[in-house]
């Protein structure tokens, strides 16, 4: 096992990197505004761990408070973001965002 | 502190879990499975976090996203449709776009990680539990955001119910 | 005082614009009261003000202000320019010899002008309004000190006299009222450089800062040396003032710039025609008086003999040209062209004898002219024609008409006893006497000739022999034996009525009184004018 | 005050009053109120004849004067001058108060006889207002002490004659007349206004003491031409006023006015008003000036004499009579013969006011008939009127035993010695061009009382339409014309038009002013009007000392006496030596007279001129008489005896006898040269306004227009066509774009990404190479 590499700060960017990807391909081709809700996290998720990472290896305590705070503004932005998504559902009676064009010219 | 090659082992076990199951809720056709799957991919970012000695963040990942957020989308889905109806699987767009940009923004980024060689771990980094020194900074540092952060929440919250308040006898006329 | 005087007409106008359009009695009612307040307050102008002081204050060491009476001032309009300075604008009034002449004669011709608009049917109210905007532009003119807020009052007259030439006016009127207008807002707008040049040149005594104050302009000490139009600067003088005096010599008119009298003359109504040759014209004359030879003492006495051609030009080239009319009314216009020949020759004189007999002369141009206008007006309105030959014998038919129109057009002619000839001779006596205007004033002797020709033709052509075969009117006996006469669709009287005699009369009455005792206008500016001659003489020849 | 000034004042306002009260309220007075006029003019003439009775009888002194002025005109602290007032003044001397009483007396006959004359006319009222302002202005030319006063009155006396002329102003002719006389004697009047501010531009003042005494003293800066010029320009003004060549047209016409009118003003009055002018600024005239008046004088008395042997018209005849006396009195005055210029005019008002009066008299009786050659036989009918017409007649044809021959001798003999004081050769023309005047003066009035009074009624003869025509003429103001009794029913005119006619006729007898029937320089009138010395010619004076100067300066302004004057008489009993008699004449000591020094050479002459003068007295008696004789021969050969045919003399001498029938043309020419040129140039200049310099306003107007165009289309086509493309461009891209514009937010993510994206590769392609 002396080949593998010890886990280092790439490890952790390269996870992070990945769930950017995907949660930015769910924000762009899910039509379901839940799946895209659901993106954002991922997203939000991968920039969490981009702040710890440095952070540990840093050695300072501030991408530990800021992802703090980022997890509370993303639970904030969960629950408006779901408000927002049922009054939409409310209207057009649907949850495909796709549909939802009436900003179209 | 268990040995390297465990440790290593751990880390791969749950980064795999992490990376995949944010594969599946991307790729899956199914929303209901879409949030199973963000159940796990939580756990393992969670998981993670104690890796990087963020336990208390960790902590906060599972109360808050798992038990607050994921169960939020559940509720986000089952109030606009049946769980098993069929229209709940979620059509794509853009896919071949959104491929080439998954594609390209993961090689983009992963090729600058590695091609950057100018990261240097400090001497005194993190060890051992966090969360005696979050508290500090909590109340001393970072009291003014933390303050903020909070009244932010409570309206927030107090927005969001009143958002998705169901029947407004008010605006229905208008 | 000032205020009250200049702003009377524009508050009757906001009063007028309350009534409504159909109450066309109240409307006129109104706006006589308005100006009938105005003439009481011009009289009490006229009384409380001493006619020793002279009023420009040239001499360093004067007071700043000059001795100019009823003196309103106050800061109007101050903006920082940053780099350029500041715009310092004074709502600054104030009357001397000059202009208190001037009060009285716009306020009577003002009064006199809303009689006459009596018959005026079409649109009353905007018309009311319109004329008591004018009514307090031109007052404003004539009690303006600060440059900017006689150039705002200037430009304030152009727009209703554009109006009620263009809406009330003849058949031709859109012409006229755009001749007239294009015609005056072309000299205007040279003044308005000619304006920020001084601006630029001249600094305030007191506060330091530019000035827009005529009287401090009308001090040489108070410019800057070296400024746009300062003493150095010889050549922008010049051209400022030959700008500046087109700009009035076209409201003048002055001979090359006058074809747009004629025109607007023949289309107004009567009283804007009255009020244009009454008070309009004399605001040219006034600008020069005032603005454009005190600010340029050197270059007017330089260009003495040019200004005075011009003055002879305006009273031969007048009077021929009156003769030749058809139209009794051009012919009226020509011959206040001619008349204000007369002015421009005395100021040309440059000496006291001239200026005043300039003066007096604009205030008598003035009241006869009104005469004349208003007289042409009642045959208009009963025959619909001006044509002097469509006339003949009316003096057996309208004798008191007959009778006022002698008056008139002697007075026009410049006949002894009546207030003309005082300041034709007057003008004539400083034209011959200033060196410069000598063999001028010796041409210009022949409009006396000519001015007599047309006046006594078109007064035969109209008036004596028999009625001619196309007459506009018609002869029918009625039951006394006598022949009548008789208008197509006139209705009222045929001699002057009522209304008509309460215009003319007083006008009559002025030119009788001040023919014979000229002395109530002429104390009132001769003080002043020989201040003004004293500042135009240069040091050299003082 | 003095008590003199006090009453001349109540005498000028009295005719104004008359004029304020009848132009206003006549429809409302009684008989439209000619009582007012009369009885306020018989006032005036009252009060005037005291005032004449105090200065020339009471008096008795050549060199009376009172003065009095006011300010009428304040100019204030005029720069380079100093305080400057115009003055208005009453100044009362020997010939102010002849000429006042002879104002009044003759105003008030007319009024009188207009009472007759015009009675019935619709007008009556009016114009008795007309006669008061006219007495009023001509009362005040009299009265005037300054030439600014003077010219105002002169102005005001033209407009009266303007009124009154065209009094029946329905006539065309009568309409015409009015105009043409007011602007005859404005030409004039232009002059003399000129010749007014030549004097005022140098002293500053009106006044002609002042004038005089600062020209004695030299004070006159501009050259000597100039001075000359100023007289005759002053000069001008008589030339209009008393129609003398070349302003002479007018006053023929003007007999279109009532002949009351043609008695007062264009016979008596207004047309001396232009000598009594000339003789007030005599002493500013140069010689040079002089001599071109005596030529006017001269030739005018011969051009209208020759003018008026021809003529029918009866009132016309007497007209140019006129022109041909004042053109006597403008020659005396040119020669030098001052008082008897003077004295002819005032003998002449009497004798032709009483023959204007006769005429109309006639023609009253006539029914408005005026052509002498349809009268004839009057003297039967009308006693009265044909003794005064005859008497008058005879003092204007000059015989011996009347006024007008001891005025006409006088001049004649001024001439007569002008002419030798000048040296003779072309002067003489002067004196023989008078004396021939005084043969055609007695031939015409032969003619004319021959014509009229004697022989057989004409007036079968007139053809009748020309009579109809004639008569209708009138018919608009006579109301008690009747045609069928023109002929036979001529009688004598009533007492109220008999009385001025015999007073007139009495003034025309030679006792009046002198008791020496021959020589009236021994009558108190040539006593009390003398000859002022002239005060021009300083240029010319001996080096005389600057005290004297002063001194003269100072006294002349003072008054009268002077404690210089002796050494002044010594001086100019020294250089006026030859003659005691006429030294005392041309050194009186008024005022002026002590400046006699500084216009030495001037007043020589003057005294040469009255030497000469006095010895040509006895033989201009001789020759006048012989030529007076000579042309009644005449006129009784032609028209009495019949031994020469005047028809057939004139179809003999045809072109001569249309000559003067036309009035040798002088209305065609001016007709033909300034009226029709003033026209010409009037149409001209009002077609280059309109057509050239509105022309090129509204071709101004017009080029700013096609400019305006041009630049619309350029606007058009090229700045708004950029716009537009502009636009055009901006909506396809927009078109374009706006397929990109989904409404669909993950679109908008895809771009966003896909930017991101292309900026990652541009970044590392540029870290590559």
């Amino acid at each position: 096992m002396e080949h593998l590499v010890p886990i280092g700060l790439n490890h952790y960017l390269t996870i992070s990197a990945f769930l950017l990807g995907f949660g930015l391909f769910a924000v762009m081709t899910r039509k379901n505004a839940i799946v895209v809700l659901m993106g954002v996290e991922l997203i939000l998720n991968a920039a969490n761990i981009n702040f710890i990472a440095f952070s540990k290896y840093n050695g300072g305590m501030g991408g530990i408070m800021f992802s703090l705070f980022v997890i509370v503004i993303a639970a904030a932005e969960a629950a408006i973001a779901l408000a927002i998504v049922i009054n939409i559902f409310k209207i057009f009676k649907s949850v495909d965002v796709s549909s939802i064009d009436s900003m179209k010219e | 502190m268990m040995n390297s090659l465990t440790y290593t082992v751990i880390f791969y076990l749950f980064a795999a879990i992490t990376v995949f199951s944010a594969a599946f809720v991307v790729f899956s056709r199914n929303v209901i499975y879409s949030a199973f799957s963000l159940l796990f991919t939580f756990f393992g970012v969670a998981a993670l976090y104690v890796f990087l000695s963020a336990d208390f963040i960790a902590v906060t990942q599972v109360v808050v996203y798992v038990g607050g957020i994921l169960v939020l989308l559940l509720f986000g889905v089952m109030f606009t449709k049946g769980i098993m109806d069929t229209e709940v699987k979620s059509d794509v767009l853009h896919i071949i776009p959104g491929t080439l940009i998954l594609a390209g923004i993961i090689g983009a980024l992963l090729y600058t990680f590695y091609t950057t060689h100018t990261w240097k771990p400090s001497e005194t980094q993190l060890h051992g539990s966090l969360v005696e020194r979050i508290g500090f900074e909590t109340v001393s540092h970072y009291v003014l955001p933390f303050e903020m952060v909070s009244i932010l929440l409570l309206a927030a919250l107090i927005g969001a119910a009143f958002l998705a308040r169901f029947d407004k006898p008010d605006n229905k006329n208008s | 005082m000032l205020s009250l005087i200049v702003f009377l007409p524009i508050i009757a106008g906001l009063i007028i614009l309350a009534v409504p359009s159909s109450q066309k009695q109240i409307i006129r009612i109104v706006s006589l009261l308005a100006a009938l307040a105005q003439g009481v307050l011009a009289v009490l102008i006229w009384r409380a003000y001493d006619p020793s002081l002279p009023g420009i204050t040239a001499a360093p060491g004067g007071s700043p202000l000059g001795s100019f009476q009823f003196v309103e001032k106050v800061p109007w309009i101050g903006l920082k320019l940053g780099a350029m300075g500041s715009l310092n604008i004074e709502y600054f009034l104030g009357v001397d010899g000059i202009s208190v002449t001037m009060i009285i004669l716009t306020a009577l011709i003002s009064a006199i002008g809303v009689l006459s608009s009596w018959t005026i049917q079409k649109q009353v109210k905007g018309y009311f309004i319109l004329y008591n905007l004018l009514a307090s532009a031109m007052m404003g003119c004539f009690v303006a000190l600060d440059f900017f807020l006689f150039y705002v009052f200037w430009e304030l007259m152009l727009l209703p006299m554009y109006f009620l030439i263009g809406i009330w006016g003849g058949p031709n009127r859109e012409y006229a009222a755009i001749k007239f207008f294009l015609y005056t807002l072309f000299g205007s707008v040279f003044m308005l450089l000619v304006m920020i040049g001084l601006y630029f040149s001249v600094i305030d005594p007191v506060t330091g800062n530019h000035t827009f104050s005529l009287v401090a302009m009308a001090n040489q000490a108070n410019y800057l040396q070296d400024a746009i139009l300062g003493p150095h600067n010889v050549m922008w003088r010049y051209i400022a003032f030959a700008v500046l005096f087109v700009g009035f010599a076209i409201k003048v008119p002055m001979f090359p710039f006058h074809t747009w009298l004629p025109d607007a003359h023949v289309e107004a109504p009567t009283p804007i025609s009255v009020i244009l040759a009454g008070v309009l014209l004399k605001l040219g004359t006034y600008g020069m008086m005032r603005i454009n030879f005190p600010l340029f003492p050197e270059v007017f006495h330089a260009s003495m003999y040019v200004i005075g051609i011009f003055g002879a030009i305006n009273i031969i080239y007048g009077a021929f040209c009156a003769l030749a009319q058809q139209d009794l009314k051009k012919m009226v216009a020509y011959s206040s062209i001619s008349h204000m020949g007369y002015v421009l020759l005395g100021l040309a004189a440059g000496n006291s004898e001239g200026m005043i007999g300039a003066l007096y002369q604009m205030f008598n141009h003035g009241t006869i002219t009104a005469m004349l206008f208003l007289l042409v007006g009642v045959i208009y309105d009963r025959a619909h024609t001006r044509q002097i030959d469509k006339f003949g014998g009316l003096a057996s038919y309208m004798p008191v008409y007959a009778a006022i129109v002698t008056v008139a057009w002697f007075a026009s002619l410049g006949l002894p006893g009546l207030s003309g000839f005082i300041s034709e001779a007057l003008v004539f006596v400083g034209a011959f006497s200033s060196i410069t205007t000598r063999y001028i004033a010796m041409v210009s002797v022949l409009g006396i000739v000519f001015g007599a020709a047309y006046l006594l033709w078109s007064l035969q052509r109209m008036f004596l022999g028999k009625r001619k075969p196309d007459a506009a009117y018609d002869l029918e006996v009625g039951a006394d034996g006598h022949e009548h006469i008789h208008f197509h669709d006139w209705k009222g009287k045929i001699d002057l009525d009522g209304r008509e005699l309460t215009m003319l009369v007083p006008l009559v009455v002025i030119t009788i009184f001040l023919g014979i005792y000229p002395m109530p206008v002429l104390g009132m500016i001769t003080s002043s004018v020989n201040k003004l001659v004293e500042v135009l003489t240069p040091l050299a020849i003082r | 005050m003095h008590s003199l000034i006090q009453l001349s004042i109540v005498v000028l306002l009295l005719p104004l009053l008359s004029f304020v009260i009848l132009i206003f309220f006549n429809r409302r007075l009684p008989r439209r109120g000619d009582f007012v006029g009369v009885g306020i003019l018989g006032t005036a003439f009252a009060l005037s004849a005291y005032i004449f009775w105090t200065v020339i009888v009471q008096t008795y002194d050549p060199a009376f004067r009172v003065a009095w002025d006011f300010t009428w005109i304040d100019l204030g602290q005029v720069p380079g001058i100093g305080p400057l007032q115009i003055k208005m003044g009453i100044v009362i001397d020997n010939l102010t108060a002849i000429m006042l009483a002879m104002v009044t007396l003759i105003s008030l006959l007319v009024h009188l006889y207009s009472t007759g004359y015009m009675a019935g006319d619709k007008n009556y009222g009016r114009y008795y207002a007309f006669l008061g302002i006219f007495t009023f202005s001509m009362l005040g030319i009299v009265l005037s002490d300054n030439l600014f006063s003077i010219y105002i009155f002169w102005e005001l006396v033209g407009l009266s004659s303007y009124l009154l002329i065209g009094f029946f102003f329905e006539k065309d002719s009568a309409a015409d007349a009015q105009k043409k006389a007011f602007l005859a004697n404005r030409v004039g009047d232009i002059g003399m206004w000129l010749g007014i501010l030549i004097l005022y531009s140098q002293f500053h003042t009106f006044s002609f003491t002042e004038i005089y005494a600062n020209l004695a003293a030299g004070k006159f800066a501009m050259s000597n031409a100039w001075l000359t010029a100023a007289g005759l320009l002053l000069f001008m003004g008589c030339v209009g006023k008393s129609a003398q060549f070349p302003l002479h047209i007018w006053l023929p016409d003007a007999m279109e006015g009532p002949t009351p009118v043609s008695a007062l003003i264009h016979a008596a009055t207004m047309v001396a008003a232009g000598v009594y002018f000339v003789a007030r600024i005599f002493v500013v005239l140069t010689p040079d000036a002089l001599h071109v008046i005596a030529f006017i004088g001269a030739f005018t008395a011969f051009m209208a004499a020759t003018i008026a042997i021809t003529q029918n018209d009866i009132k016309r005849v007497l007209a140019y009579s006129t022109v041909s006396q004042l053109g006597y009195m403008v020659l005396g005055l040119g020669v030098g013969a001052y008082s008897a210029a003077l004295f002819h005019l005032v003998t002449h008002a009497f004798f032709k006011a009483c023959l204007f009066l006769g005429s109309g008299a006639i023609i009253h009786a006539m029914h408005h008939e005026q052509d002498m050659r349809w009268m004839g036989g009057l003297r039967k009918h009308m006693p009265w009127t044909f003794a005064t017409f005859t008497l008058a007649t005879l003092a204007l044809a000059g015989l011996p035993l009347t006024s007008g021959f001891m005025s006409k001798d006088a001049i004649l003999a001024g001439a007569i010695g002008f002419a030798t004081a000048e040296g003779g050769g072309v002067y003489y023309l002067i004196p023989v061009l008078g004396f021939f005047s005084a043969m055609l003066t007695a031939f015409y009035m032969g003619r004319q009382i021959w014509l009229v009074f004697f022989g057989e009624s004409r007036t079968h003869l007139k053809p009748a339409d020309d009579h109809h025509s004639a008569h209708h003429a009138h018919s608009t103001h006579d109301t008690h014309n009747d045609d069928h009794h023109a002929a036979h029913e001529v009688h004598e005119v009533s007492w109220n038009m008999r009385a001025p006619l015999v007073i007139l006729a009495a003034l025309s007898v030679f006792f009046v002013y002198s008791p020496n029937p021959l020589d009236g320089a021994q009558g108190w009138f040539m006593k009390m009007i003398q000859t002022p010395p002239t005060v021009v010619g300083s240029y010319q004076s001996a080096p005389s000392s600057e005290k004297l100067a002063v001194g003269s300066q100072q006294s002349a302004t003072e008054g009268e006496n002077s404690a210089l004057s002796t050494q002044h008489s010594a001086l100019s009993e020294q250089h006026s030596a030859p003659e005691a008699e006429h030294s005392a004449l041309s050194t009186q000591h008024s005022a002026l007279k002590e400046s006699t020094q500084h216009s030495a050479l001037t007043n020589e002459r003057q005294a040469e001129i009255a030497h000469a003068s006095h010895a040509a007295h006895f033989p201009a008696i001789y020759i006048s008489s012989i030529m007076v004789i000579l042309g009644i021969t005449l006129a009784g050969i032609v028209y009495v005896f019949r031994i020469i045919d005047p028809d057939k003399t004139a179809e003999a001498i045809r072109p001569l006898y249309l000559f003067s029938l036309n009035k040798w043309y002088w209305d065609e020419i001016y007709d033909a040269t300034f009226i029709r040129g003033s026209m010409l140039i009037s149409k001209m200049l009002s077609w280059f306004d309109t057509n050239i310099i509105d022309g090129i306003v509204n071709g101004v107007a017009l080029i700013v227009k096609k400019v305006a165009f041009a630049n619309n289309s350029f606007d058009k086509y090229v700045v708004d066509g950029l716009v537009n493309f502009t636009a055009f461009s901006v909506n396809t891209t927009g078109a374009v774009l706006r397929k990109l514009q989904t409404g669909k937010v993950q679109t908008y993510v895809v771009m966003l990404l896909a930017v991101v994206f292309g900026y990652f590769v541009f970044y590392f392609t540029r870290l590559i190479y």
